[in-house]
């Protein structure tokens, strides 16, 4: 039963990431996309990482699609040109089916480590997952935590100093 | 007393500093600043002319570690013998003439010429004097910059060509020495060197095949900026398009880098390599000697007629520095005093008329003689002086380099170089005779006035030193006599096995010949009609060692 | 609870549609939205890791991945107004000014 | 007064240091000319002053060496500015300052109102010093110093008009004449110290080292290579054959200047150097053949071309050259002495001719100038009969040709009859004697022709010269006819120096005088000098005896030609009108040399230029940037511009790495 519902999952999550490369209409990809972020909060919460799923959710669907959206509403783009590069197409394709094939066999034939890390499945689902991840962030990984704040800082100012036409 | 010599290297560079504090538009201010600060650094080398005393060791020393980086380790060497004694006091000679030729030839960026200049004059300094082969190598590249902005900037029509020409044809030519300059250095540091010093190379035993290739390296750099038969089309165009003072120190002193290079690194680091190019280079000078005279016969433009002149001058020095015998090697390093002087006066000539009428080439010209005399005379004087008439600074430089050659094994060469007499006196009289003889039809030149002031001031140091040199040039050899013996000591591959020649003649012996007991290689003699006479074992250099 | 491998495959497979995404398409914002999908791609592909490891310190890296990814988006779409306002057009071929 | 030496040299450069300085601000023609005269004048009475020391000397010690100071010392060469007087050296320093005062006096008189006067004396004197240095050298380097000197100043007096450009290109001519004769010079001479200096350690330049060491030479072999590179730098300077065409050129210069050097002094040099450096010479006995030879050849060629030329100075200019002709001829068979002989006397009638000539000319100059001709005041067929008009130039004119001819009891007979009974005498080439004597008194007799021919047309018959400007025509001032008396009668004198032993009047001084200088060169000669019957005194008068009648058979040819029936030149020229055209243009001998050395090298040179120099040589360094160019346009389509381009390369790049670090 579980891995039925894995497949489904997958399933929906393939298809939902092809319709975002081929529909013309860049809102049916925007919401294709959020459709493939649905099936990943999905993963992740059959992976026992409830607090990801929901932070995925809440950051990738919610704030950033939703801003792809406004950009794609601001600047009302139409369908997209009809000039097509067939010449790009192929050599896409065939570059992107080589990555796949690369990280296939990579993956497959890498054998992954034993679990050595001490929080098994049922520990997360007995103390909550949001508490061990924010144990685990706010004491090894203080230091990163900081800095990431200083990045979104500068992306910010960043982004105002593009955008507007004069500061 | 003893860092007189570093006072001297880097004066210039104080003056630049002092001109950065000159503003940009009060020209006079700047070339009389630039002008005391030349003519202190040539007193300043007067007073180390003072202080040297004639022997064979290197003065004035200053030995100070300086960089020390990963494997390399470079040390502040510097000193002169008696080789670069008189090529710094050229140098310094030269430039205050240079500096006051250009107070009224250059208008605008006065500043940044004068400091190019300045810049110049402490990397030719630096170059003759460092004894550390790596900053030997650095002065060597510092004096191509400030040339190559003279000449870009400053220069005549087609500048840039003439300027990255010149620029790219030294780099390569350096680029290898490097090389080989580092592949020596491990070499060394084999041997249980520590850094770059050039005396401890002398005594280092280099087998036949490393000296080659080094020897080739080093004699590829030089044989750029001497230039040699093949590799000098970069002169003319560099010297018609620089402007006059530019000129005038690329001909005086950045060519004698070229031979000094020969002088003071090629041949005592890699004797037996010298010895077994020797006919090759010396093919290449006779060459150069014949086919630049032939080339300058028909030359429209007059600097460029200089230009090759100089070519055939410094074949000439080539000729004499691989005779490998205390006269040629004399009279090599007095022809580069002499070529100094006279091509750097020729360029200087050159520049006064084109001052006047904005223009190089010979047909325009015609009759001046009449209208400027005192230039007609100092012109003259000069003529004679670069076609080396006796009594002249040219003669003694080319005599001795003849009769030296004509003595080591380059006899054959000799017989068909001193043709190239011949041709430096029909080019240079026909050029002599179309811009001054004549009739003085062109009107534009009759409207020309004689030198001031000024430029008499330039011409009469040049005109005295080329009788000096020519009437008495005592002083001169005795100075770098010592410097030259060694030289010949250290350029000697195998000792000579001939026995002193008894046959002492009843004839009181010319006194001196015993006394230095120094013996030319005796080689045998192919004259025409055979030579009875008994010569002794011939010490043939071409037989590999 | 399916094996790691087959979670990798999935990322796999997400991230090679991305790339095909980014090099075929010519919007600026397509390529922008397939260049999220293929950072997800590597989200999943760590927090299977991490799942599989049992140490969170994948989980941990999610989250940086997701701040770098949304101060990228703030910041690419910032480009695509400017570029936008003086371009007229968002074809990834009118972007031809990045040459010496 | 041996080691005042010196001072001869010094005087005229003091000389040309004022003139040369001070002359444009001193203006006074006569000051000028004074302060020029007066130091030539000096130096002559220095020379008299060695001469009577040296007379009172016995024969071995006449020989001093005097060292200014050291001159040129590096390694074992060693050369210094040192004087040597002998009485070669005497000899020498006599004529030239003699002939050399009287010049600069007569100058004074013919340079009279030209713009550049103060020039024209400081070269003359810079001359004379050169000239002095060169004759009183005591090692080839000073010598050295002199020959070029004088090559410098003919150089300059020759160009001394330098507005006219035949003048600046027979400067031009000459110098580099002169510079190929030194290029043989110098061969020679290095030749010479490279062989004492590897064989015997004798590195020595110095005339008295050589001479002491002059035994160990081999007959012939290196010998005679270095002796013909002398000789070749003595036809350089003496214009001999292979290098004679620069002297008729030469006469572009003022007269005095082709009086005093391309007649008395400079000319001679190359015979005087042959006699100082006699020891070597003769030690190569190809090489005194070959000296013969020339010399007998260049007499009869040039005097052949003589005959033709209406120009005045160019008629005497060849003369110059044959009797040069007959110097090297006295040279070759080893009569040296005898070759100094007529040298000396050579100087007095030839100069005596050309300031002769000089004063026609600036009397004719004088005369077409009133009237504003333009004819050419040199040329001999608008001259004639001045006889009247002038007669002190003409007697003294006429007592040096008849000098020259070889008229017994003037100079040239005595020298020139020397020289030919030597030829005959001296077996030095076994039976080629005959021959060279055979040339010599053929080209004596085409002088004593030529000669009377130019007498007979300037100073006989009508006058042909522009009517309205024959009343101009007057004899030259005193300052120029002065020392025309006193060379006309130094023409006559001077021959009874040197009276042959055959006539035994006098002894022969000359040849006494020079004996110890040429002792050891007729030693050597005696060595291969095949002793054949030394021919008796009878021979010696029938040959004397021929060679008079010779000279009047050509004086009488002449006076048929030119004075009884003039038109018979034109008669000849007619029925020869080639061999006429070929010798009046000097056999087309410049026209020969253009062809084979000048275009030649002009056309070497423009081909090296363009050929080598701009195609290939430049060719290559632009070909090699022109490849790199190419290059770089190729990469330049790397980089496009479109983003796509560029993450596509990127992939591409992951993917091709990852396939090979998995597939490895």
């Amino acid at each position: 039963m579980e891995t039925l519902f894995f497949l489904i999952v997958s399933f929906v999550a393939i298809v939902s990431a092809i319709l975002v490369i081929t529909c013309k209409n860049p809102i049916n990809s925007a919401l294709s996309l959020i459709m493939t972020f649905f099936c990943l909060a999905t993963y992740y919460v059959m992976l026992d990482a409830p607090f990801v799923a929901a932070v995925q959710v809440m950051v990738y669907a919610g704030a950033i699609m939703v801003l792809m959206v406004f950009t794609i509403m601001l600047l009302n783009i139409r369908v997209d040109a009809t000039k097509k590069h067939s010449h790009k197409l192929i050599l896409g394709s065939i570059i992107g089916f080589f990555t796949l094939i690369n990280l296939v066999v990579m993956l497959v034939k890498s054998r992954a480590a034993l679990p050595t890390g001490p929080y098994s499945g049922e520990m997360i689902r007995k103390i909550g997952h949001t508490e061990l991840v924010g144990r685990e962030i706010f004491i090894n990984f203080l230091l990163p935590f900081e800095v990431t704040s200083i990045l979104l800082l500068v992306a910010i100012i960043g982004a105002v100093i593009l955008a507007k036409k004069k500061i | 007393m003893s860092n007189v010599l570093s006072l001297t290297t880097f004066l210039p560079i104080l003056g630049v500093l002092l001109l950065l504090f000159i503003p940009k538009d009060s020209k006079g201010v700047l070339r009389n600043v630039t002008l005391a600060v030349t003519v202190v650094t040539f007193l300043v080398s007067l007073i180390m002319l003072a202080g040297f005393q004639t022997n064979a060791e290197f003065q004035f020393v200053e030995n100070v570690p300086w960089i020390a980086a990963g494997p390399f380790m470079m040390r502040y060497n510097i000193g002169i013998d008696g080789i670069s004694l008189w090529l710094v006091i050229l140098t310094t000679f030269i430039m205050p003439i240079a500096v006051l030729s250009t107070f009224t030839a250059v208008e605008e960026k006065v500043k940044e010429y004068m400091v190019c200049l300045l810049l110049l004059e402490t990397g030719m300094l630096g170059a003759f004097i460092s004894l550390d082969l790596f900053l030997f190598y650095i002065f060597w590249e510092v004096m191509l910059i400030p040339m190559y902005f003279m000449i870009g900037i400053w220069g005549g029509k087609n500048k840039i060509y003439a300027a990255v020409k010149f620029f790219i044809y030294t780099m390569v030519g350096s680029l290898l020495m490097l090389v080989a300059l580092i592949f020596l250095y491990f070499k060394g540091v084999e041997a249980g060197f520590q850094d770059f010093g050039l005396l401890q190379f002398f005594n280092l035993k280099l087998d036949m095949a490393t000296q080659i290739w080094l020897f080739l390296a080093f004699a590829f750099a030089f044989a750029i900026k001497v230039p040699m038969f093949p590799l000098h089309t970069w002169l003319p165009d560099a010297h018609t398009e620089a402007p006059t003072a530019g000129s005038v120190i690329l001909a005086a002193v950045l060519l004698k880098m070229g031979t000094y290079g020969y002088v003071r690194f090629a041949i005592p680091l890699f004797p037996e390599a010298a010895h077994k190019f020797a006919p090759l280079i010396a093919t290449l000078a006779v060459i150069g000697i014949i086919y630049a005279a032939l080339v300058a016969m028909v030359q429209e433009d007059v600097k460029k007629l200089v230009a090759y002149s100089s070519v055939a001058h410094l074949g000439f020095v080539m000729l004499g520095v691989f005779a490998f015998n205390t006269e040629g090697i004399t009279g090599g390093m007095l022809q580069m005093l002499n070529h100094g002087i006279s091509t750097g006066a020729l360029f200087l000539i050159v520049g006064f008329i084109y001052e006047r009428r904005h223009t190089r080439l010979i047909t325009d010209f015609g009759g001046l003689s009449k209208q400027m005399p005192i230039f007609a005379t100092i012109f003259m004087i000069v003529t004679f002086s670069s076609v080396g008439l006796p009594g002249t600074n040219g003669f003694v430089g080319e005599f001795l380099i003849l009769i030296g050659a004509f003595e080591s094994q380059l006899r054959w060469f000799t017989v068909v170089a001193t043709s190239g007499v011949i041709l430096s006196a029909v080019y240079m009289l026909w050029v002599f005779q179309r811009v001054m003889f004549g009739e003085l039809d062109n009107p534009k030149n009759q409207k020309l006035l004689d030198l001031n002031g000024r430029e008499i001031a330039i011409m009469v140091p040049l005109v005295v030193m080329i009788f000096v040199m020519g009437l008495y040039p005592k002083p001169f050899i005795d100075k770098m006599d010592p410097a030259i013996k060694k030289l010949v000591a250290q350029a000697r591959i195998a000792p000579v096995t001939a026995q002193m020649i008894p046959a002492m003649n009843q004839m009181q012996m010319p006194v001196g010949h015993q006394g230095t007991g120094q013996m030319p290689e005796a080689n045998q003699g192919e004259m025409p009609a055979g030579q009875p006479g008994q010569t002794p074992p011939a010490v043939n250099s071409h037989d590999a060692k | 609870m399916e094996n790691l491998n087959s979670y990798l495959i999935v990322s796999a497979l997400l991230f090679a549609i991305g790339t095909i995404g980014v090099l075929t398409r010519k919007n600026v914002i397509v390529m922008f939205m397939c260049i999220e999908l293929m950072l997800n791609a590597v989200n999943l592909t760590f927090v299977a890791f991490s799942r599989h490891l049992g140490n969170l310190d994948g989980q941990v890296f999610v989250f940086f991945i997701m701040t770098v990814a949304a101060a990228e988006a703030a910041v690419g779409l910032a480009l695509i107004i400017a570029f936008f306002n003086n371009k007229e057009s968002i074809d990834v071929d009118d972007v031809n000014l990045m040459k010496w | 007064m041996f080691d005042k030496v010196w001072l001869i040299p010094l005087f005229p450069l003091i000389g040309f240091l004022i003139n040369g300085f001070f002359g444009k601000k001193i203006k006074n023609e006569a000051v000028i000319g004074g302060i020029g005269t007066l130091m030539i004048f000096l130096s002559f009475l220095v020379s008299c002053g060695i001469l009577m020391q040296m007379v009172g000397l016995p024969p071995e010690q006449r020989v001093f060496e005097k060292v200014l100071f050291p001159w040129i010392h590096s390694g074992s060469f060693k050369a210094d500015m040192a004087f040597l007087v002998d009485p070669l050296s005497v000899v020498m320093i006599m004529v030239v300052t003699g002939v050399g005062s009287l010049i600069h006096l007569y100058s004074i008189g013919y340079m009279h109102g030209e713009e550049g006067f103060y020039r024209f004396f400081a070269y003359l004197n810079l001359f004379c010093m050169s000239m002095l240095l060169l004759v009183l050298g005591s090692n080839m380097l000073v010598m050295f110093i002199g020959w070029e000197g004088v090559g410098l100043c003919s150089y300059l007096l020759i160009g001394y008009y330098f507005h006219k450009k035949s003048a600046g290109d027979a400067a031009k001519k000459a110098f580099v004449m002169n510079r190929v004769g030194d290029f043989g010079f110098l061969i020679g001479l290095f030749t010479l110290y490279w062989w004492f200096g590897s064989n015997h350690n004798i590195w020595t330049v110095n005339f008295v080292e050589i001479k002491a060491a002059s035994h160990l030479l081999p007959y012939g072999g290196v010998v005679t290579f270095a002796s013909l590179c002398f000789f070749l730098g003595a036809t350089g300077k003496s214009a001999q054959l292979p290098l004679f065409t620069w002297l008729p050129d030469a006469m572009e210069g003022p007269t005095p200047v082709s009086a005093l050097i391309h007649a008395a002094t400079m000319v001679t040099a190359g015979v005087y150097m042959i006699g100082r450096m006699s020891f070597v010479f003769v030690k190569s006995p190809e090489t005194m053949m070959v000296i013969a030879v020339v010399g007998a050849a260049t007499a009869i060629f040039a005097a052949t071309i003589g005959t033709a030329q209406n120009d005045i100075k160019r008629v005497l200019a060849y003369s110059t050259v044959s009797q040069l002709g007959f110097m090297f001829l006295a040279m070759g068979v080893g009569a040296f002495s005898a070759g100094i002989f007529h040298l000396m006397t050579h100087a007095f009638f030839k100069a005596c001719l050309f300031l002769g000539s000089g004063s026609v000319i600036h009397a004719m100059h004088h005369a077409l100038h009133k009237i504003h001709s333009n004819d050419d005041a040199q040329d001999m067929r608008n001259m004639g009969g001045l006889k009247s008009t002038m007669p002190i130039t003409f007697l003294t004119f006429l007592v040096s040709t008849i000098a020259i001819s070889g008229i017994p009891g003037f100079s040239g007979f005595f020298s020139k009859d020397e020289i030919l009974w030597m030829a005959f005498a001296n077996a030095y080439h076994g039976n080629l004697n005959f021959v060279l004597w055979g040339i010599g008194a053929i080209a004596a007799c085409f002088t004593a022709f030529y000669m009377f021919r130019l007498v007979f047309m300037t100073f006989f018959g009508e006058c042909r010269i522009n009517p309205k400007a024959k009343g101009y025509l007057h004899e030259s001032p005193l300052v120029i006819t002065i020392p025309l008396m006193v060379l006309g009668f130094l023409a006559v004198v001077g021959g009874y120096l040197g009276m042959p032993k055959l006539l035994g009047m006098l002894p022969n001084y000359f040849e006494h005088w020079l004996e110890p200088v040429f002792s050891l060169a007729n030693e050597y000669g005696s060595k291969y000098a095949h002793h054949g019957a030394h021919p008796s005194h009878a021979v010696e008068w029938g040959l004397m005896g021929l060679s008079v009648v010779i000279a009047l058979v050509g004086i009488a040819i002449a006076f048929t030609m030119y004075v009884r029936n003039t038109e018979l030149p034109g008669r000849f020229v007619a029925s020869f009108p080639t061999l006429h055209r070929a010798v009046f243009n000097k056999w087309y001998i410049d026209e020969i040399y253009d062809y084979i050395f000048v275009n030649p090298c002009k056309a070497a040179g423009q081909f090296l230029w363009k050929g080598f120099d701009v195609i290939v040589v430049d060719g290559v360094v632009n070909g090699v940037a022109n490849v790199i160019m190419g290059f770089s346009g190729i990469f330049r389509y790397m980089q496009s511009g479109y983003i796509y381009n560029y993450a596509f390369s990127m992939v591409l790049g992951v993917v091709v790495m990852l396939g090979y670090f998995i597939f490895k």
